[in-house]
């Protein structure tokens, strides 16, 4: 009873320099501090923001992705579509912005719109080009004639009607995506200011004053208007850090009260706060990519050389100290149609690897390796290194790291010079998803630069598909496809973790790895 | 407040009478058989060799003591030992120092700084750096009033810029806010003066206070010595290299050399008739008048090294009245009333 | 005076905008995209989007264009606006007050702990005392301060939890003590050692014994000639050393996450955000300077020989 | 000192400020040799500084010393192992032999260190001669420049430099640490020079019709360059720490390469885990910078007490 009152009374307090909507109802629930990398709040606009468990906090968009991987409906009522091009969304009534304003079929266009608007530079807008009359808001020289996305219309207050620019079966996992989410009229009076003080339709909504100038942490407060799952705490502290390192760092010192765990500090977390700890699969992958514009790799056996020398096991069993599972393929089971062996040579085999690399006229001159700025992946690319001297005998190898936004314009620019070791997560949990992401042809994220007839023609087709379940297997039919010709190697799929303090349970985390902030329970 | 050094039958008792062996009547300055050793290089005491080898020396009431010796002989040193302010590794190992029968070496930090700059001080070689360079000179003087008298800043600062203007400094009122650096090199040592004479000592040492200086400045600065000495009856002790400059000043003259006395007696006896072969080495090494034209008699060799211990008469290397007797150390005899020599063959040297 | 404290601040123009030119040409000279690094990891940037931020920003011009515009804004007193179109001022305002409170923290361990030492040192000359300052100072400089702040953490922190080591959560000191007393570790041996070297100096010095012979009480001659004179070089010292405390906090700032200029300017770096390292290089190199012209000025007047002209 | 990034010890700077604290330097004597050699302070340092640079000159005749030399014959399945017979360091995360990648670590690291110091040490003699000699407008410009990178907060220039570098080896780093190293030891060099160019000796080469260049060369460096040579040693320490320092935050070296700082660097996530990952490096790293230091102190106590 005490406690529930101390509780209050920190909400109470809490409350008094805020928005005035959620004042009375109650406050209980307790407060606590997450630690996050910087990127989740240097942007609050959904068109800017990165996936996090933040942005999902703030926004709740059409659709949502459960825990277990599959779709399920947010603000939508539903979405309808005979052919996969044309979709009819309705939306559920009684939703409302933080700031009282309902949330309509408009508030949606307006939000799309101003994402995919050029001119607006959100870096998410992307995102939209699946959606008609995305090229005239991006042409691709001079100003675009208009701002509003013809695929776009809204037919009343509750309905919304989307065309696509061609068939996608899998749309309503993209409508996951918090990029998707509504925006208020009241943002459009000032972009700028919203994008450090959102009003979102979460069951969060960011406290005054927002992301200070240079600030370093926002608050949230429960947003007691909300329609869908209440958040379970009155109050988040969302701190950012450098890197995860230091979040876990802090964590410990007892600084915040969950971090995320990753690399060589999940096994720390494992062995000395594994009642605290909550690991789940991530939809992704890591792999070790092969740059097919160089003519030492045109060869599928090198390839598969490479692929074999690589002792997957022993990296996740001693680097990772088995805190990831090793990849057969380029989604793991978390991901809907994922799990699958789609890779024959994805086991070790040292004998064979340097037999096919012989055959394939031997390995001659150096070799560098490259992989992006991350301490975890720098430590297995020099695994990696280390078992490709010994098992190809490549004597001269060496290993080069690049900030994220080096290495992949160095990628598409062909500026790499060997294979390259690279994470790619899954935009929306389904395996079309991160077989398009990878291979598609006209996929920004392709960068070993695949081209394959056949794997895109399946992909247009799964996109076309009627079920979910019928692209699917088409998806699969071109992922195996496109595996056949090896070009990437998958290695692993990582498993996140958050640490969490002794007084708070509940804790969960969704697809991304990320931790559900309204699932958390203060004690 | 002229007289520091009889028993004035004023009401007050005199500030030195509450440190045991007080006697009036006592010589100002009696240094006995005082003994200096330094450490060698790896600092045991003693091992560098004898610096000041039972050395004594007594001052009268307002007369000037001239202590006299090649650089080196142990001068300073005694000085030094008397104020207590030894350099590192140096130690008195014998001896006594009495201040008016007060023996200074057995008291303590505390007693001593009591008596130094009241009613002892010192008059440093080279005042540029025996004035600290940061504080204004005004402030370094008015610091001996401070420690001394119970003045108040300002008063001390006004006492200061007095004494400034006694040791005839101009503006000195302005002048007590300079720096050292920014006063030529008599003047710095007129500063050194006042400070020494800011409280009228019993006893002032001077040592050296002229050496840094030309001339002219030099005969200024003995003569401003001479007038304050006398204003106060203070018992000087002029240590100098220089017999010419001491000729004039001192009452009486003690010869050093290589850590002893070599010869002591009143000024006028010892210019005259030096009892030692030293003295006269000295003494024929000054250029005068009428010597012009004649070579300087110059004394061949150098002083032995303290760190060496030598058998016999320590000058015995370097004097020409050599004898088997020299071979024994020679100890200060009587030559005459107030007068000693530590030769064996003084009379010799006399009667030359 | 006026006229030296003048020119010393023109001659500063030219260092400035050497300083600034130095930086803002090797910020433009970072490889990678800042596009890609504004749209963060993993984003994949349009060509349509990337002209719309290039504009915004306009890192299309010619660099000396870009310069010349940033310079005059400069002179404005406009620091810019960094790639999250925040302005660059308002941005060193918030990590300012935590880079000056780390600073002034660590420099005051420094200036108490560096000159107790020394004289403590010098006072003991040979003896234990002494040897254990000498030895001490030596260690310390031979093992780099972010190992013993790397360790400091771990243990004062995680282990022991004896003390807050990341976030500013405690406030000032707390939060400042194990990253000030790290940071300080460079400085004091050095403070240490110059004061025990000039208080030695000092203690032979002719005017200690005349202070002496004045009848000054040993405390008083310590204190008022010896540790007075002394500190001339070590105030210099010190004064410098606070100049380059505020520039050198980025490896402590990272490690206990003190979000200060360091912390702020590395990750800027990292992120290509120009105008935000040229800001915050520009500001640290003023109070570089600024900072030792009043030192210099502080020189002159503790040691009346200086003359500044 | 000149250690880039020890941001709080700027002692150089700071006393060659002091009016004349540069002065013309002594011959160097023999009978200062003589005593030096005799001090344990001055032959430890110099004995272990020997051994080091003996360790980075051929590091496989020490590597192999427990049987184990190849520091890139690495299994994962020894990954962060203590130490064995065979390995008395144990091995890292990726398997390796401890000890030989800590002995192999000594070439980049000192090889940086040298490599920076010689670097620092052309450029402070030629821009020093050159702006303390002819002073005007060479020693303006020159001033200014050193006035430019001495104020310039030095690990953020560093860092924004070596980012800008795709190649970080031996050389780039080498040659970052120097761009903001080189005013120290410039200034005390102007200093020495300005001292030196009045001498006597120089005013009579000069009027028996030297050019500047044989002046230059054949009577004021020789003789100005002793405050600056006696520092070297200490910068070299400097250097080293500033090294780690870069690699530790991750803008300096990267694995394979195989520096303290590297293992350093990789050692942080596993410190709590395996705390001999961070030791042995720190050690060896530690012990380098310490001699180089101290045997740098002694020297500049020797030769040119003033400098202190």
């Amino acid at each position: 009873m005490a406690l529930g009152a101390a509780g209050a009374l920190a909400a109470v307090s809490a409350c008094g320099g805020g928005g005035a909507q959620s004042g009375g109802t109650s406050a209980a629930g307790g407060s606590y501090s997450i630690g996050v990398p910087s990127w989740y709040i240097a942007h609050l606009t959904p068109g800017k923001a990165g996936f996090s468990g933040v942005a999902d906090a703030i926004w709740t968009p059409l659709t949502q992705v459960d825990r277990g991987g599959k779709v399920v409906d947010a603000v939508a009522q539903s979405l309808r579509s005979t052919d996969q091009k044309h979709w009819t969304i309705t939306l559920k009534s009684g939703w409302k912005f933080q700031n009282g304003e309902p949330v309509t079929a408009q508030s949606f266009a307006d939000s799309w719109n101003a994402a995919a608007y050029a001119p607006n530079a959100m870096t998410n807008g992307y995102l939209f080009a699946n959606i008609d009359g995305y090229a005239a808001l991006n042409p691709t020289s001079g100003k675009p004639t208009t701002d509003k996305l013809s695929g776009v219309q809204v037919v009343g207050a509750s309905t919304l009607k989307v065309t696509l620019v061609k068939p996608l079966s899998m749309f309503p996992y993209v409508l996951a995506g918090t990029a998707f989410a509504p925006m208020p009229k009241a943002a459009f009076k000032d972009l700028a200011a919203y994008d450090r003080l959102p009003i979102g339709n979460g069951p969060y909504q960011v406290a005054s004053p927002g992301l200070a100038p240079g600030g370093q942490q926002i608050t949230l407060k429960r947003f007691d208007g909300y329609p869908g799952a209440k958040g379970k705490a009155a109050q988040i502290t969302v701190k950012t850090y450098q890197t995860d390192a230091t979040a876990f760092t802090s964590f410990r010192s007892g600084a915040v009260d969950i971090a995320t765990a990753s690399g060589n500090d999940l096994s720390t977390a494992s062995r000395m706060y594994s009642s605290q700890l909550v690991t789940s699969p991530t939809a992704a992958v890591v792999y070790l990519g092969f740059p097919l514009w160089d003519r030492r790799f045109a060869d599928v056996r090198v390839r598969e050389a490479f692929s074999l020398a690589v002792d997957r096991k022993a990296i996740v069993a001693s680097l990772l100290q088995g805190h990831a599972q090793t990849a057969a393929g380029i989604a793991p089971n978390v991901i809907a149609g994922g799990g699958g062996t789609d890779c024959a040579d994805c086991s070790y085999d040292p004998a064979r690897a340097r037999q096919l690399l012989a055959a394939a006229g031997g390995w001659k001159g150096s070799l560098t390796l490259w992989t992006k700025q991350d301490p975890d992946m720098q430590t297995v690319l020099e695994a990696i290194v280390n078992q490709l001297r010994s098992n190809l005998g490549i004597s001269s190898l060496s290993m080069k790291v690049q900030p994220t936004d080096q290495i992949y314009p160095n990628l598409l620019a062909h500026k790499t010079t060997g294979p390259f070791l690279l994470y790619m997560g899954a935009s929306y949990p389904n395996l079309y998803s991160q077989a398009d992401q990878l291979f598609g042809s006209t996929s920004g994220t392709n960068v070993g630069g695949y081209k394959s007839g056949a794997f895109d023609s399946l992909m247009n087709r799964a996109a076309a598909a009627t079920t979910s379940g019928a692209g699917l297997k088409l998806a699969q039919q071109a992922t195996r496809t496109a595996m056949a010709d090896l070009p990437l190697a998958p290695l692993y799929y990582p498993v996140s973790g958050a640490v969490h303090a002794k007084k708070l349970s509940g804790l969960q985390l969704g697809y991304l790895g990320d931790v559900d902030l309204s699932s958390v329970t203060v004690r | 407040m002229t007289t520091t050094t009889g028993n004035a039958p004023t009401g007050r008792r005199h500030p030195l009478s509450r440190f045991a062996g007080y006697d009036p009547d006592a010589p100002p300055l009696e240094v006995t058989d005082l003994r200096v050793v330094f450490a060698d290089a790896s600092g045991r005491p003693g091992a560098g060799g004898v610096v000041v080898d039972g050395v004594s020396y007594r001052t009268a009431p307002g007369r000037t003591l001239a202590v006299v010796g090649e650089s080196g002989c142990g001068k300073s040193l005694t000085a030094r030992a008397v104020m207590g302010i030894l350099p590192r590794g140096a130690r008195v190992t014998g001896g006594t120092v009495r201040l008016h029968g007060i023996d200074l070496l057995g008291l303590d930090q505390r007693a001593l700084a009591q008596i130094r700059g009241r009613h002892l001080s010192m008059v440093f070689q080279d005042a540029l750096s025996a004035l600290n360079p940061v504080l204004p000179v005004g402030h370094q003087i008015a610091e001996v009033f401070r420690a001394h008298g119970d003045m108040n800043r300002r008063q001390a600062q006004r006492a200061a810029v007095g004494m400034l203007d006694r040791v005839h400094i101009p503006e000195a009122a302005r002048r007590a806010g300079h720096y050292p650096h920014q006063f030529s090199g008599g003047m710095r040592q007129r500063v050194m003066i006042a400070m020494a004479l800011a409280l009228n000592p019993e006893v002032v040492i001077a040592d050296e206070p002229t050496t840094a200086l030309d001339v002219t400045v030099q005969a200024q600065i003995m003569e401003l010595l001479a007038d304050l000495q006398a204003e106060h009856a203070v018992s000087l002790v002029l240590i100098s290299h220089d017999m010419g400059i001491v000729a004039n000043a001192a009452d009486s003259v003690a010869v050093m050399y290589a850590g002893r006395v070599a010869e002591q007696a009143p000024a006028e006896d010892l210019y005259r008739r030096p009892a030692h072969p030293y003295t006269r080495a000295l003494l024929d090494s000054i250029p005068r008048r009428g010597s012009r034209g004649r070579a300087l008699t110059v004394l061949q060799g150098s002083p032995p090294d303290p760190a060496e211990s030598t058998d016999g008469c320590t000058f015995r290397p370097r004097c020409p009245l050599a004898s088997d007797a020299c071979a024994t150390a020679p100890s200060p005899q009587a030559v005459a009333p107030r007068r000693t020599s530590a030769c064996h063959n003084w009379k010799e040297v006399v009667g030359a | 005076m006026a006229s030296y404290v003048l020119r010393r601040i023109l001659l500063m123009i030219p260092v400035l905008l050497g300083t600034t030119f130095v930086i803002y040409a090797a910020v433009y000279a970072l490889p990678g995209d800042p596009v890609q690094a504004l749209a963060g990891p993993d984003h994949v940037v349009t060509p349509a989007t990337a002209a719309a931020i290039k504009e915004h920003y306009h890192l299309g011009d010619p660099f000396l264009v870009q310069y010349w515009h940033y310079l005059t804004g400069l002179l404005h007193g406009d620091f810019g606006i960094d790639l999250a179109n925040t302005p660059v001022s308002a941005i060193i305002a918030a990590s300012w007050p935590v880079t000056v409170k780390l600073a002034v923290m660590t420099w005051i361990i420094e200036a108490v702990a560096g000159v107790g030492l020394g004289y403590l040192a010098a006072l003991r000359a040979g003896r234990l005392p002494d040897l254990a300052v000498l030895g001490g100072s030596s260690l310390v400089l031979g093992v780099p301060y972010f190992i013993t702040a790397y360790v400091a953490q771990i243990v004062l922190g995680v282990k022991l939890h004896w003390f807050p080591v990341s976030g500013t959560d405690d406030g000032w000191p707390l939060s400042y003590l194990v990253p000030a007393l790290c940071l300080a570790l460079l400085g004091v041996p050095e403070i240490a050692r110059l004061t025990r070297a000039s208080v030695l100096e000092n203690l032979g010095a002719d005017f200690v014994d005349t202070a002496t012979a004045k009848g000054l009480s040993r405390s008083r001659v310590l204190v008022r000639h010896v540790l007075r004179t002394s500190l001339v070089p070590v105030v210099s010292m010190l004064g410098t050393n606070l100049g380059y405390l505020l520039s050198g906090t980025i490896l402590i700032e990272g490690i206990f996450n003190l979000p200060g200029l360091g912390f702020q300017v590395f990750q800027s770096v990292q992120q290509h955000d120009g105008p935000t390292v040229v800001g915050i290089s520009t500001l640290l190199v003023l109070v570089f300077l600024l900072v030792n012209l009043v030192v210099d000025l502080l020189y002159g007047v503790l040691d009346p020989r200086i003359r500044l002209d | 000192m000149t250690s880039a990034l020890q941001p709080a010890t700027p002692a150089a700077p700071a006393v060659a400020a002091v009016p004349g604290a540069a002065g013309p330097s002594r011959r160097v004597e023999r009978g200062t040799l003589h005593r030096l050699a005799r001090r344990p302070r001055f032959f430890l340092p110099l004995a272990v500084v020997v051994l080091l640079c003996a360790m980075a000159a051929v590091p496989s005749a020490f590597a192999g010393w427990f049987g184990h030399g190849d520091p890139h014959r690495c299994s994962l399945e020894h990954s962060g192992q203590g130490p064995t017979s065979g390995h008395p360091f144990g091995f890292d995360v990726q398997g390796c032999d401890l000890y030989s990648n800590v002995v192999h670590g000594a070439r980049d690291s000192l090889g940086i260190g040298l490599l920076t110091t010689a670097l620092t040490l052309v450029v402070a003699v030629v821009l020093g001669s050159l702006a303390g000699y002819f002073g005007g407008v060479t020693d303006m410009v020159i001033s200014r420049l050193m006035d430019v990178f001495f104020g310039f907060p030095m690990l953020v220039g560093m860092i924004v430099v070596l980012e800008t570098f795709s190649v970080h080896s031996i050389l780039s780093v080498s040659l970052v640490l120097a761009l903001f190293s080189w005013p120290v030891l410039t200034r005390i060099m102007r200093s020495s020079v300005l001292a030196t160019r009045g001498l006597d000796y120089v005013t009579a080469a000069r009027e028996l019709g030297a050019g500047p260049l044989r002046i230059l060369l054949r009577h004021v460096i020789p003789n100005a360059i002793m405050p600056v040579a006696v520092l070297t040693s200490i910068t070299v320490g400097g250097v080293i720490t500033a090294e780690a320092s870069l690699t530790f935050i991750g803008v300096g070296l990267s694995a394979p390469a195989i520096s303290w700082g590297v293992q350093l660097n990789s050692a942080q996530q596993y410190f709590t885990v395996h705390p001999g990952l961070l030791l042995f490096p720190a050690l060896f790293l530690s012990l380098a910078v310490l001699s180089f230091v101290l045997l740098g102190d002694c020297l500049r106590d020797a030769f040119d007490p003033r400098l202190r």
